[in-house]
């Protein structure tokens, strides 16, 4: 038969071919980091189960060279997951007002001022409890 | 070759053509239906259509109404039998497709909005926003999905019907991915195949608008219809062609010339106030408006650009960004992106365009054409009901009205045509595929097909345009029966099966310059002006020799034959055509 | 009207002699105005008639001719030469078989489309003298802007989860099966979800996002699905809390079209 | 066809990435470098002040649902990147994935208790 279509494969480094690829690639990896987190924190918990001097300890870890830049890392990577995840979120829940669809920048601002209030008690909280 | 049988074969899968289908599995799920498109059902052309479609809506409005538009708007060419059942069932298949899911425009009260249209006393015209035909056509496309008796044939070109003992067995198609013809042995066959712009070098008209259905029918020995009646619209994109739709007009756009004068009101259209007022001024019917624009360039009042020759100015920077933005987005885009102009804060430029076949298979009956078990509708079809100038708005109407009708009565007639005889049917196909073998085989010959279309393009527009004269005509019939001689001898360069446009393009070149002769020879036989027609020699309308339709009949490889049948009047007598003023 | 050299570079296919696709360059004197349809009609018509690519309304209407042009998949009727540099490379759209040339195969898109019930499921008929529903403005824009799909299949083109799994339905099919649910007329949701809430659905959706990013009609089917996604995970939810709860339209009505 | 289990995995893939955009980098920076920059004092985190918190059984589940939603958001975000890597062995990502997940929620749950019951 001489009809046979080409298919074109995809290349398996396919997520490094375009820009919007690889914006996409960063945004789905920092789910690792969201992971590495959740692991600092288990571990704390276990600390403190143990007694003051083992959750000292940890904390010292944390707070030494090692420890800084790890939650430096941290830092960068979930702010890019906040920020990714909320400049999505028009497209999940669109607002609607009255009978018009509100400006997507509206949904997006309001996650952000919601994040910005909510890290701001926190710290203020923890600080002065 | 393989052999498809079926019971119904519908040839184009627009407006009409979907409309056909789903009428068909509606009325029997056990009839077998073969739907064949030479694109893919959603590319048809209905969906370039964007103003709206006509049916009776308001309380104040009335079918009489509607109907006197018509008839009117049709110079009185129209068969009134035929527009008075058209109007009585468009309010019915404008409400089946909303029950389908189309997302027209409604009122503040959630009804149907709808909007006034060139040549209609009040407004009737249901819209989509500006894309009317777009989502008629994907609504008719994806509701037909629901039914399993439609079997669809996408990129399946038909070349010939199989007409055979009186009576029409089937059709011939080019399956375009393998390149292979197909025979589809059919009880009844549907044609739906739309106009035929493409035969002039300036038009509205998509690639595919070539004239097929109504070249196979002709060749099948069925006569054309009125095919010296060719609409311009008068409001297209210089260059590109590309519409503003009569909705511009219908919100309130104006039209003025190069001294900013509203020049509509020269031409009998007038007072030019209060403004809008319908069937006045920028909301006459297409003919005179386009008509309008011949003169005004004559004067030389029109305006020079220097890109694109002469223009008008349409002109809706008056009706603010937010109303054009809710009812006419898309025109806005097209005018800025292939124009550079936003019609919101500049006048757009605008020339009349090629845009509509009156003309079409000729129809006993509304949907049956003389050949038994042979049906059409949509813009193929002359059912008659747009004479010499169709309104506005009409025409998707029609595709949804005749297209179901065409669908219902193949269905009703199956039984009593009986079995296709098997015989003849291979019989001709064999000629079928003989022919088509040796137009892959003939040898080169310095003939082209876009050198032999652009000649034709040429030789219409030039003799066969908006104004015509005795002159005109003679010299474009012989250019056509030159072309058409020159047509015999092109060669394909691409000999190919897969997917082969060279072979296609030239089919479909082939069907325009048999439907090209057929225009220039009726136009030249018609010695009046009426409507779309307009001849300087001849600038009355002659009631008492031409109140009646042309058909032109097939004659091989000689000039067709021009012959007349009356129009059926019932209610309204021939009538000078009023607009403006108070009518 | 100025004149401008362009060089296109055109992916071409001819299954009957090639076995893989191969870039041919074409010397295209162009008008500054023109589109890169313009360009490639002007080859076919006067360089090289063996050229195959779709196209007809050349008015950004009919969907035929999307073609990735340097690299992104757009209208080639609306791809503007002043937009684009001197050398044009053409391919036809990815992730879809070459039958030849610019020209893919679509069946597959097609039976998707086909699968996700993109029809009207009413409940019942209208109650009106004329025989129409009423909807609100607020409920046709709800709906509407999933319904200017023109199926042109760019956004399938730049979808890496369309290319790397064969079953999905992918974004325009579920754009449309959205624009049905969320029609006020229609009460299909339950019997779509067989498809659309399945393996091959929304699921496999992962949000990249770039089907919205390039779709010429800003149908947004990103958005589509994502709201498809929290509607079919409350049902969800909510099938497991109270099972057997009556659904309106639910995959045992048969969707007649009938009305 | 059948309607997919996904709601269960991807409700808690949504939920996860909406509360961990809300609190991760905030509780990355009061835990790990609010200390050493300065903006609190270490006392701030003693001992006995974070078993005032963690210890409650409020505060404890507060946390553990946290730490669960993490985990099952990022389990589900690395099956479909696997996937996305040219890894299409997707029930066995799926089983490892979530597994890991799985496992970190018991060993919060664990510890957890520990802290407060
Ligand atoms: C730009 C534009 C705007 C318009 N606006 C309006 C409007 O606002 N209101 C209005 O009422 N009318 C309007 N019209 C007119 C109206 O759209 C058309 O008359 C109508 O859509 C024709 O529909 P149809 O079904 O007859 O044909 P089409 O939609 O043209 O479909 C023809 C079908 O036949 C198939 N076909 C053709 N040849 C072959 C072949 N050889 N083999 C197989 N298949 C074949 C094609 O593939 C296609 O499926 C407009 C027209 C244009 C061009
Ligand atoms: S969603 Fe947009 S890109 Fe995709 S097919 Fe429809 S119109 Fe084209
Ligand atoms: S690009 Fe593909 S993965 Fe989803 S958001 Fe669009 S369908
Ligand atoms: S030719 Fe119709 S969309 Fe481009």
């Amino acid at each position: 038969m001489s009809n046979r279509p080409y298919v074109r494969p995809m290349a398996p480094s396919w997520y490094m071919q375009e820009g919007r690829y690889v914006r996409y690639m960063v945004r789905e990896v920092t789910c690792l980091f969201i992971a590495l987190h959740a692991l600092v924190l288990i571990v704390g918990a276990f600390r403190l189960s143990q007694g003051p001097e083992a959750f000292n300890g940890y904390l010292q870890a944390l707070w030494g060279p090692a420890g800084i830049l790890l939650g430096l890392v941290l830092l960068v990577t979930t702010v890019i997951h906040s920020c990714t995840w909320f400049n999505l979120t028009p497209k999940a829940m669109p607002l609607w007002i009255g009978d018009k669809k509100a400006p997507g920048w509206i949904v997006v601002a309001a996650h952000y001022g919601g994040w910005a209030v909510v890290s701001l008690v926190i710290l203020v909280l923890v600080g002065s409890l | 070759m393989e052999v498809i049988e079926t019971d119904v074969a519908i040839v184009g899968a627009g407006g009409a053509g979907l409309s056909a289908a789903i009428a068909v599995a509606e009325r029997d799920p056990n009839l077998k239906i073969a739907l064949l498109s030479k694109v893919y059902p959603m590319r048809s052309h209905t969906c370039a259509a964007e103003g709206g479609a006509a049916g009776v809506a308001k309380d104040e409005d009335s079918l009489d109404k509607h109907f006197d538009d018509t008839v009117s708007g049709g110079d009185w060419l129209c068969d009134q039998d035929a527009v008075e059942w058209f109007v009585e069932r468009a309010p019915k298949e404008l409400a089946r497709i909303e029950r389908w899911g189309c997302p027209w425009s409604r009122d503040a009260d959630g009804k149907v909005a709808v909007r006034p249209f060139g040549g209609m006393k009040i407004e009737r015209t249901w819209y989509a926003a500006d894309k009317t035909g777009f989502h008629i056509l994907h609504t008719l496309f994806q509701t037909s999905l629901q039914f399993p008796s439609i079997k669809r044939y996408d990129e399946y070109y038909s070349t010939d019907l199989i007409a055979a003992d009186g009576r029409c067995q089937g059709v011939m198609a080019i399956e375009m991915r393998s390149g292979q013809l197909k025979t589809f042995a059919a009880k009844t066959v549907i044609i739906a195949t739309g106009g035929a712009g493409r035969v002039f070098p300036f038009t509205t008209n998509g690639a595919i608008k070539t004239g097929d259905g109504m070249a196979m029918a002709y060749r099948a020995g069925v006569p054309l219809k009125d095919m010296e009646f060719v609409q311009y619209h008068p409001t297209g994109l210089p260059g590109t062609g590309i519409l503003m739709t009569e909705g511009c007009r219908g919100e309130g756009g104006i039209l003025v010339n190069k001294d900013g004068y509203r020049y509509l009101q020269d031409y009998g259209l007038g007072p030019p106030d209060p403004w809008p007022r319908k069937k006045a001024m920028e909301l006459g019917p297409r003919d005179m408006l386009s008509q309008a624009f011949w003169h005004e360039q004559q004067k030389g009042r029109t305006i020079q650009s220097a890109s694109y020759g002469d223009v008008v100015h349409l002109d809706m920077r008056h009706l603010g960004q937010a109303l054009i933005d809710e009812r006419l987005p898309f025109v806005r885009d097209l005018a800025r992106s292939y124009l550079g102009v936003d019609m919101v804060t500049d006048p757009v430029p605008v020339r009349p365009v090629v845009h509509y076949t009156m003309g079409g298979i000729h129809m006993e009956n509304l949907v049956e054409t003389p050949l038994k078990g042979l049906y059409a509708a949509g813009e193929c079809a002359c059912v008659s009901i747009n004479g010499s100038n169709r309104l506005g708005s009409n025409s998707l109407t029609e595709c949804l009205v005749f297209g179901r009708e065409a669908g219902q009565r193949a269905a009703e007639q199956i039984g009593s045509l009986g079995a296709v005889n098997d015989t003849l049917v291979k019989e001709r196909a064999e000629a079928s595929r003989q022919a088509l073998a040796d137009l892959h085989m003939r040898p080169h010959s310095g003939e082209s097909v876009s050198g032999i279309r652009r000649e034709m393009h040429d030789t219409m527009e030039s003799g066969a345009g908006i104004y015509r004269t005795a002159d005109s005509l003679a010299q474009t019939c012989t250019d056509m029966a030159n072309l058409r001689d020159r047509f015999n001898r092109v060669a394909l360069e691409d000999k190919s099966a897969v997917y082969n446009t060279d072979l296609i393009q030239a089919l479909e070149l082939q069907s325009m310059v048999e439907i090209a002769e057929t225009m220039a020879h009726s136009a030249t036989k018609r010695t009046e002006s009426r409507g779309s027609h307009q001849r300087l020699d001849f600038a009355q309308r002659d009631d008492e020799v031409f109140l009646k339709h042309s058909l032109a009949t097939y004659n091989g490889q000689a000039a067709p034959t021009i012959d007349y049948r009356d129009v059926v009047i019932t209610k309204s007598q021939p009538a000078a055509r009023v607009y403006g003023g108070d009518v | 009207m100025g004149e401008r050299q362009i060089t296109l570079e055109v992916m071409r296919y001819r299954p009957e002699t090639d076995t893989e696709p191969v870039f041919q360059t074409y010397a295209v004197p162009c008008q500054e105005e023109w589109v890169v349809l313009d360009a490639l009609n002007y080859v076919k018509d006067n360089l090289d008639r063996s050229l195959s690519f779709r196209w007809s309304c050349h008015m950004a209407v009919c969907g035929s001719c999307a073609m990735v042009v340097n690299g992104t998949p757009m209208l080639s009727c609306k791809a503007f030469l002043r937009d684009l540099p001197d050398t044009i490379q053409v391919e036809p759209l990815r992730n879809f078989p070459i039958e030849r040339d610019l020209v893919v195969v679509l069946d597959d898109f097609m039976e998707k489309l086909r699968s996700v019930k993109p029809y009207i499921v009413p409940k019942e008929a209208p109650a009106t003298p004329d025989g129409t529903f009423r909807q609100s403005t607020k409920q046709l824009k709800m709906f509407k802007p999933f319904a200017m799909c023109i199926n042109c299949l760019a956004c399938y083109s730049v979808c890496p989860q369309y290319g790397l799994n064969e079953g999905f339905a992918g974004p325009a099919a579920l754009a449309l099966a959205h624009r049905y649910n969320a029609d006020s007329r229609d009460v299909g949701r339950k019997a779509r979800e067989d498809v659309v809430a399945s393996n091959v659905g929304i699921w496999e959706c992962t949000f990249v996002g770039a089907c919205s990013e390039v779709c010429p009609k800003d149908v947004d089917p990103a958005a589509a699905i994502q709201q498809t996604k929290i509607a079919s995970t409350v049902d969800y939810f909510t099938d497991l809390i109270l099972p057997g709860r009556k659904v309106k339209g639910g995959p045992g009505k048969a969707a007649g079209g009938k009305a | 066809m059948a309607r997919s289990n996904k709601p269960i995995v991807w409700g808690l893939f949504a939920g996860g990435g909406t509360v961990t955009a809300f609190l991760s980098p905030v509780l990355v920076l009061v835990l790990g470098l609010a200390v050493p920059f300065g903006l609190y004092s270490a006392e701030d985190l003693s001992y006995d002040r974070v078993m005032a918190v963690i210890g409650n059984p409020l505060g404890a589940l507060v946390l553990f649902g946290f730490i669960t939603l993490a985990l099952w958001h990022a389990a589900h975000r690395t099956r479909t990147t696997v996937h996305d890597l040219g890894i299409h062995n997707d029930a066995m990502t799926a089983k490892v994935c979530y597994g890991l997940a799985a496992l970190g929620t018991l060993a919060a749950a664990v510890a957890l208790v520990q802290v407060a019951f």
